[in-house]
């Protein structure tokens, strides 16, 4: 019985990794094959915050109820509420980036 | 284990040719925010390969360390205009 | 000539970099073949009984705040001084800087992980002999909360709430309160900051109140390097 | 005063979580750290949450924050294998589109949350708010026709109800 319930437990700790890695592989691929900024920033944030919780999940199936699974999670929600927040400040740091050299001209400067 | 730290360490490597590469500077900081959680995942693996689990604390405070990184440079980094300082 | 020039430069970057190689290269040879020789026989005795001495677990502080604790009080001179001198030259006027408005979107995350911060800070202070972290880091991340008050309200909003004579005050707290806590290794008969020879009691190893004097070394060192850290940053940038 | 107790209890759990052991000494340290965070930041923290019912109907408040959290794990996967299908194509073919989407939502705190929802559903990114007009600028990665449109807006619709019975 004690087998049968390890070898369950193995099981979810292989397909975590698999998905894990799998969606890791597709952030890399996404990156250097898409063609401009914003569905650059798509892979950056789905793909990634996919690849990094399902790995967490594995951690946490292989450690057990413990007081680090705990942390990890702590880790999880950290992650996953700021990456939304950096991928907005960037987005918003573009549009700003193409607009502000041309609002603002010579005469300003040698005031 | 050791085969899993190993791909996430070659994605990190694949991810690395856009920062070469990008046109603009936006597209830099993504994949360096992509290369900063892949890192953070492999310290959390790397705390379960030599089975000391006290090292959670490093991925904790280097998480922590990451977010107000890519915030500040998003701030303050700007294309030089022309007679100005970067120039 | 200018052709030799050009060709002298490009040699000259690859050059650095192959002598650069060669010095690491005899520096690892020399690193990896250290075992052979009997130079290790300090660390093999803080290794062996570093834990037994001084009754703090991790062995990195025990080395930083009682084997070596005098290295430790220059090195957080060095930041002391630093803030003294930024606050002292940098001038008073401001002026616009061209970085990015956030919207209100950054600013609500921002309030709600700053009580993360301030709990994540302290722990890192109180368990610097129990868990990696100490002084230094726990300093740090208790100095990133005003930071993050200054890049997305503003410096006046900052200082409104965290004022420079405050952070003064806790920085001269740290400087003065580390090196009164090494007098009282004087007084009870030892050397200055003697933690594990002087008769304090070291505690059992594993416990928080434990390891003597180092938990309150840890507190003060943390205090001086986040206050001194925050007035560097808010010096620095003069923005309007 | 009940937005510090909750406060308190809050960081006291994150105090033992990151600490990793209960003694009566670590209990005793995080006391003194948690009622001083509290006091300082608890106005902060809860500024803009209306506590309008109060405990009355606590269980049915624990019922919507567990539906929002299946919801937001469901949506990184389900748009995680959709992006992710785009990049192992032979070649990548889009057809995106910006759109703007004006809401109801009156608190900060709600459009922060909902901004961070956009950015994980299938397809959409919020690039920016518009405060003088209160809409949301986004980008979506493949809109055929203005029918398909349509019915991703109305996706992004019933998110907005699930917050706005939580926080507003």
């Amino acid at each position: 019985m004690i087998d049968f319930i390890l070898s369950i437990r193995q099981l979810f700790v292989f397909i975590f990794f698999i998905t894990g890695i799998y969606f890791l592989l597709s952030t890399a691929v996404g990156l250097i094959r898409f063609p401009n900024l914003y569905t650059r920033l798509h892979a950056g944030s789905k793909c990634l915050m996919a690849g990094g919780i399902s790995v967490f999940m594995g951690c946490i199936v292989l450690e057990g109820i413990s007081f680090v699974s705990l942390k990890l999670i702590v880790i999880m929600i950290f992650l996953s509420i700021t990456n939304p927040v950096t991928i907005h400040v960037i987005a918003s740091f573009d549009n700003n980036y193409n607009l502000i050299p041309k609002t603002y001209t010579k005469e300003d400067f040698e005031k | 284990m050791l085969y899993l730290i190993l791909v996430i360490v070659l994605t990190a490597i694949l991810t690395f040719y856009r920062v070469i590469k990008g046109p603009s500077l936006p597209d830099r900081l993504v994949a360096m925010n992509c290369i900063g959680v892949m890192f953070l995942l492999v310290l959390v693996l790397l705390s379960f390969y030599f089975e000391r689990k006290i090292f959670i604390d490093v991925a904790l405070v280097y998480g922590v360390f990451l977010f107000i990184n890519v915030l500040i440079m998003a701030k303050y980094l700007r294309k030089p205009w022309k007679g100005g300082v970067g120039d | 000539m200018s052709r030799l020039n050009e060709r002298f430069k490009k040699l000259y970057k690859i050059g650095l970099v192959i002598t650069f190689a060669i010095f690491l290269f005899f520096l690892f040879y020399d690193i990896h073949n250290l075992d052979s020789d009997g130079k290790r026989y300090l660390s093999e005795h803080y290794i062996s009984e570093g834990v037994q001495e001084t009754g703090a677990t991790n062995l990195v502080a025990s080395v930083l705040y009682d084997y070596r604790a005098f290295d430790t009080l220059g090195e957080a001179t060095v930041i002391l001084t630093a803030a003294t001198i930024l606050a002292f030259l940098v001038p008073i006027t401001k002026a616009t800087m061209f970085g990015t408005t956030f919207k209100s979107i950054v600013n609500q995350t921002i309030t709600l992980i700053i009580p993360f911060l301030a709990v994540l800070g302290a722990y890192l202070l109180l368990f610097g002999h129990l868990s990696p972290g100490g002084g230094f880091v726990g300093g740090v991340v208790l100095s990133v909360i005003p930071i993050l008050l200054t890049i997305t309200y503003s410096v006046d909003f900052s200082e409104y709430i965290f004022k420079p004579a405050q952070k003064k005050l806790v920085e001269n707290i740290g400087a003065i309160g580390f090196v009164l806590l090494g007098l009282l290794g004087v007084f009870t008969g030892s050397n200055f900051l003697a933690s594990g020879q002087a008769p304090f009691g070291t505690g059992s190893a594993g416990e928080v109140f434990s390891a003597g004097l180092i938990p309150y070394l840890n507190l003060m060192i943390g205090l001086k390097v986040g206050a001194g850290l925050a007035i560097i940053f808010n010096s620095l940038i003069k923005e309007k | 005063m009940r937005k510090k107790l909750l406060t308190f209890i809050l960081t006291l759990a994150l105090w033992f979580v990151f600490a990793g052991h209960v003694s009566i000494q670590v209990f005793f340290l995080g006391t003194i750290i948690s009622s001083f965070i509290s006091l300082m930041m608890a106005e902060n923290l809860f500024r803009l949450i209306q506590l309008k019912d109060g405990t009355k109907d606590f269980p049915k408040k624990t019922y919507d924050i567990f539906m929002v959290i299946i919801a937001f794990i469901y949506d990184v996967f389900l748009s995680a294998v959709k992006v992710s299908r785009h990049a192992f194509e032979i070649k990548p073919s889009f057809s995106p589109r910006i759109v703007r989407i004006k809401t109801s939502l009156k608190n900060s705190n709600s459009i922060a949350t909902l901004a961070s929802f956009i950015t994980f559903t299938q397809g959409s990114l919020a690039l920016d708010f518009d405060h003088i007009n209160n809409q949301y600028v986004i980008h979506w990665i493949d809109v055929h026709s203005d029918d398909e449109e349509e019915r991703k807006i109305a996706r992004i619709r019933k998110h907005l109800n699930l917050i706005a019975k939580i926080v507003d």
